[in-house]
């Protein structure tokens, strides 16, 4: 039976692409009539000062795209060399499927009109009145920031996913998991009109992108189990070394630079001139992430791990991604370095219990999402409201803003996991029982570039195959 | 003494040192080659297009040692990295004549 | 003969710096009195809206700028590394080359003053009169569009030319090849005023700058013939394996990143408020274009090729770069899927043929820069005009715009087709009967690294030399 | 005594982190009510056309952080593969020092209240008043620019400086030498003021930044001495080529890149069109001095020096920062080449003389630094004024200014070398007493990373240590 | 039997191989060395100053085979990679003691 | 004839080179290995996590010398790279049984 739908994936694998062409062109031609504001020429005429923000939020998004580079690089340098095709191509596929599922559905699922707060249902295609500018731009900022949060999983099941598994996983976060969730919090769903606090607020996806990104690939990692060699005879976790800490620290480079895209853009206006805030906000969790980092590690060993310190960066940064336009310089610091802590300690607690998690995804994006969501709770001063100057503003414990927030950010956040880690663990399931998820034994020895792609990442070097 | 040069799979690295050292094995020398036997190459492709490669990476180990270690030493290899399957590799015995530990200057069987 | 001028050449070479700097010192003097607005504030005081304009369009020319970075590591990524500081530094030179000559000629013969509608006729050293903020962004913009043709070509002609033919080469590219035919689409030349449809049109270059490239590259591959080893002794194909997937990926994300500039921008106003939907459609164009070329070479082969997945990403980028603001999202699709098809069969088709072409540059660029340009005449859905919401709209076949459009398409890809190919064979010609432009054999086989540089690009490295 | 003040730094650097966030938190309560305008409701009410002015200052500002990865892969290009984790690590810990430690002290020294023209004096910990969407602006702008700073004194001092003594410079830079000189120039200090032309004047900052970064390097690369093998005992000077052409290239096109944030962004206003010049000038300074520098080495070796080539190019960013703003294209032009023929002169001068500059960093940014200042002074064409189109214009020789400017260009530089050059000696040789600024001489032979850092770069390739 | 040991050009291994192949030789094993010999180092340069590079990036093959054999490979490589120019190389025969097929253990010619 | 193969410290590689150049040595062979001996490993470190690596990187230096040479090469090898700590490693000698120079074909002593 496993073996039959095993096939049948297969085939709607070569499928899929007929199928979305074909729907298009059948949806095309009756609709194009009702289209909005094709050409923005109204759009302007009503709100002539839309030029700026068009031009921020698209900017914006091209850096949160970008991120994509980041995470391939990252990843690539923290993994071994073996496997370094295999990582670009996930890297690639996963935006590529996004791109066109969240098209097709994700993008109705999540921004289209409200179902009982549950989903959105309207916008398939970018269809009939979709075919607006402004439209268009929302589609384009909420596309990259799917294509990120699937992005996240791949350093989670790294050096031992078969690619048709990714293939397949890709469609159904950017196409379920990400869109219903994220129209919980950002679609005008239940979450967000909880009544505690201004109900549950997340600036710029700690828990919609980060939060769901880690739990999934939590699942991920636990539903393939660790790599061979990650764990000695005697269980004792053993360190794999990347095979590049120049494209590790390349890529966090990247992603640190495509966040100034992903905080600030995510006013979604260049008229909310608190984009400065959120700019410095962002910066100095990541510098206080790091800082953290390297010297917790530096105290232990008395080394000055850099892998170490590009986790604590990335973990500052997300973590900040929540509350980043609700706080003030100094609770950016508190926050990041708190971030640094956690990431340390994460990263050696996943290996402890048996969880490998070969770049520190989980560590630095499931459970530094989680602690962002909940510093808001916390340290929001009440000066910035939803996305706008005007109440009602967001105001944490410390704050005098009570617990009621806090409140509103714990219930999202646990929400937030158990969505994404109860489908991640059913996804992974189900292609495992399908067709198996983990490639063969001796194509990981040999490296999934060969096994899966048959194309070493480096033919020209002579590398260690270890 | 003599010398034992092995050529192993890449995979069989580990083993084959833990082995040794267990062994009380004096040292070894390991060199990555690429091998060319009955083994056939595998197949790649790069942008579309396949081709073979002839080559397959391997290990190559050598070890001097004490005649009288010599038959044990070849077994333990055996018996470690042996799978059955072509591309196992194989073992050469050579005649050595005389080694010199640079550190202390000794010579002969004691510089092993 | 062909010794004379190889020498007269050289010393050209060394002596173009010094004559450029005389005559911009001499030119200097007399007209400055004539510049026209320097400062920027007539410009300001007579459009008060014109900063987002500004701002658009520098930022988005910034990142066509950084399309350099990601031809220079796709081209070492899908070479080998012996040639990789080659690569390096004919990436570099071409738009360096073109910064001087396109400021000295290039810019004039495009953008003056239009004769006949053939070619421009003012603006040399942006001089006198040019000296105008208002020129000085056309300039800019127009300039890393230049670069961006002239880098093509260094892909097709890889592992072989010399540096100082490609230093050369690029000379007459942009001082010549690049800005006439631009001239003619983009300066108010001819084939902009075809009596046909609203006139030959190529909104953001796939013909211009695409197609222009890549057939320039194609008469260079051919006048050099193919690598040794690329063709066995039967005569039949063999591939020569790039040195790093890893480089490649990253080139890629940078070039798709590069391309939200690069199409986006070309509205050259952010009044445009379409520039949402032309960064919606370039995206999509991209990963069909991906997934389709993935899928295809896993039916073939059973294997995931992430090469050719890459070079499906960014033959979906050209073949929607002249389309893309007059399309809608599902034709962005269409189109980026049948340039994943296209870059497929002819990636084969070429080296069935004997050319080689190592990293695929003519597949990507020459072949789906045409497609991009007949694709306008089929898919634009009359939504939007030349560059503005007001009319003539540009309308294709199957939307009801007849066949007009699509025959002012077809002449002007069949016209830059025959001009990119004719000069480009001229050049490489000339070149090779004066100095010889491809390096000797040991040469080539050591790598032009050492021969041409003295520089091998990883001496840290154990590298084989195939 | 040496050794009790070593194992003080030691203490203090693990304590920093904990006293910034106690601080932060005792500050954070009394004043935040005295909060400016942190929502930026007031300020966008004030001046409805902020909006693209935060928008151009942000944007650019992230390109400029973006230089932070074309410095680090550059000097990891330039360096051997066994030292590269090291340098990955440095050229982050200085962006994560200068983030923290300039929000602390530096921009409050830098840009805060004048006194007596010598040190701003308010907004420590961006507090109280600096609770402001204009300030943060500021801030970050800032702060991006004394990054770049820290960073480039990594290049120079490269493969031998112990991590724990770049930890501390990098405190030292953005806590004192960097801020307070910017305050004599930028923050209405005392060399703004000189009675020369307009007053000493830097646009963007190749005094400021670059000569201030060039010449601390140069200090610590004279306290540390060559390193090992850099000089042959017959004291003749030998290279060591770098590991990867390829990730010096990269990081010059990132470098590139980020310029076009760095110098059109320094007008801090998009409705200073004239942004539009400096972008022109700044690329074609950077083409100049790629193609002198290139053509030079050549007609020395007759080889293609990429290496140089690379260094002739940023050598022409840094030369035309400081009068990107106030010349004519042709004149970046003149600038550029300049500064492509001193890099290369600069290069052979210090390796003459015995200073190990691994990647040329004293060359290029302290050399054409200086240049930059003094080009101002020559080729200010009286077009455009103090970052307003309104007077007074600056104007030098060439122009009819007289001499006047060119004077207080001169005075500038002179200050700035004395100064950089001086508190750099100190640090450095400070450190060295308390606790030996260079590594151990077995250390630097197997390489910093691991000694340092116990991670290789590369540990899944064959490297050899040279 | 005897193992050949030779040094050639990096550029002739694939002509060698595809040789021995013909000649329907065993086994080899390939390992890039860097050769000093009478052949002079190439000039390098790094940021406009040259230096020598003393060592040549060569090809080590090595194959073990049976005695009578030995001549005629000797000669087929010598034929393959010549070249008449300073740089061609070096074969080294030495004595070999015995050999094993780790596969199955069988020793001597047999196992070549 | 004999080979001496020696086993050193990848830092030493230069000054046995020009030691052996100065004695007016014919040739060597150099390979990159990773060493096994009394030498322990270092400890490294990744993403927090220490790890011992047991292979040392080590140079191997192959000579083939006239028998008359044979002991004055071992002797200015030795005090050469000598340090006198662990890790300077180990000099092996092998008999040979010819030697050929590709470019001439000239064999035995002549050819070294
Ligand atoms: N005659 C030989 N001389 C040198 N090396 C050999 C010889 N025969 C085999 N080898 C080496 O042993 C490796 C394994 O041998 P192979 O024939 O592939 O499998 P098997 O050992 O099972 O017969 C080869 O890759 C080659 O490197
Ligand atoms: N006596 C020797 N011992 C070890 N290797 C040698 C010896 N002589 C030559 N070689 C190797 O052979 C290679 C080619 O020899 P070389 O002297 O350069 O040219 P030729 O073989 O034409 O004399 C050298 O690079 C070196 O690796
Ligand atoms: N019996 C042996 N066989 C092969 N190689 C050996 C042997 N003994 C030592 N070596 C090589 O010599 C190197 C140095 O030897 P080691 O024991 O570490 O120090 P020392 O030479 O001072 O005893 C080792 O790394 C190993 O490569």
């Amino acid at each position: 039976m496993g073996k039959r739908l095993g096939k049948w994936f297969i085939s709607m694998k070569t499928a899929m692409l007929a199928v979305i062409i074909g729907l298009l062109v059948y949806l095309a031609v009756p609709f194009s009539a009702f289209a909005a504001d094709p050409s923005g020429a109204e759009t302007l005429a009503h709100n002539p000062q839309s030029p700026v923000d068009y031009v921020w939020v698209l900017v914006c998004g091209f850096l949160v795209f970008f991120m994509q580079a980041g995470f391939a690089m990252v990843e690539a340098g923290f993994c071994r060399a073996k496997n370094a095709t295999n990582l670009m191509a996930k890297n690639t596929i996963d935006f590529v499927v996004a791109s066109l599922v969240f098209m097709a559905f994700g993008f109705a699922l999540m921004m289209g009109n409200d179902y009982k707060g549950l989903i959105g249902t309207s916008g398939w295609f970018l269809h009939g009145a979709n075919y607006d500018v402004g439209k268009y731009l929302m589609f384009f900022w909420q596309l990259v920031f799917a294509g990120t949060a699937a992005t996240i999983v791949s350093g989670a099941v790294a050096e031992r996913l078969k690619f048709k598994a990714y293939f397949l996983y890709s469609l159904a976060v950017t196409a379920i998991v990400y869109p219903i969730y994220g129209h919980w919090v950002w679609g005008g769903g239940w979450l967000s009109k909880l009544p505690f606090g201004v109900g549950h607020v997340d600036f710029a996806g700690s828990g919609v992108v980060h939060t769901i990104g880690g739990f999934v690939g939590l699942a991920g990692a636990i539903v393939l189990g660790p790599r061979f060699g990650k764990f000695g005879k005697d269980g004792k976790p053993r360190a794999i070394p990347g095979h590049s800490i120049v494209l590790a620290a390349l890529g966090t480079f990247i992603l640190w630079f495509g966040w100034f895209g992903f905080n600030p853009g995510s006013t979604f206006s260049a008229h909310q001139l608190r984009i400065a805030v959120i700019a410095v906000n962002t910066n100095l969790a990541a510098a206080a992430g790091a800082a953290v980092a390297i010297l917790l590690v530096f105290l232990k060993t008395k080394k000055w791990d850099v892998g170490m310190m590009l986790n604590g960066c990335l973990a500052g940064l997300v973590a900040v991604t929540a509350p980043c336009a609700w706080i003030e310089a100094w609770a950016a610091v508190v926050i990041g370095s708190i971030a640094g802590l956690l990431v340390v300690l994460s990263v050696y607690f996943w290996e402890n219990i048996g969880v490998d998690d070969p770049v520190g995804a989980v560590s630095v994006h499931a459970v530094n999402g989680f602690w962002g969501l909940i510093s808001v709770g916390l340290f929001a001063d009440g000066t910035y409201g939803l996305g706008t100057t005007e109440g009602p503003l967001v105001k944490g414990l410390f704050y005098g803003g009570g617990l009621g927030q806090l409140i509103a950010q714990a219930i999202g956040a646990v929400v937030c996991v158990a969505w994404a880690f109860g489908l991640g663990l059913i996804i992974f399931k189900v292609m495992d029982k399908c067709f198996g998820v983990r490639v063969l034994p001796h194509e990981e020895i040999k490296g999934l570039d060969i096994g899966e792609h048959g194309t070493p990442a480096y033919p020209n070097f002579y590398t260690f195959n270890n | 003494m003599r010398k034992i040069e092995a050529v192993i799979r890449v995979e069989k690295l580990e083993e084959v040192t833990d082995a040794l050292e267990k062994f009380g094995c004096p040292g070894m020398m390991v060199t990555h080659i690429e091998g060319h036997g009955r083994q056939k190459g595998i197949t790649e492709q790069f942008r579309g297009r396949e081709f073979k490669v002839n080559f397959i990476p391997k290990i190559k180990i050598e070890i001097v040692v004490k005649d009288v270690d010599t038959d044990k030493i070849i077994q333990l290899i055996m018996s470690t990295v042996k799978t059955g399957e072509i591309g196992d590799g194989k073992i050469f015995i050579y005649p050595i004549e005389n080694i010199v530990r640079i550190r202390t200057g000794e010579k002969g069987e004691v510089a092993v």
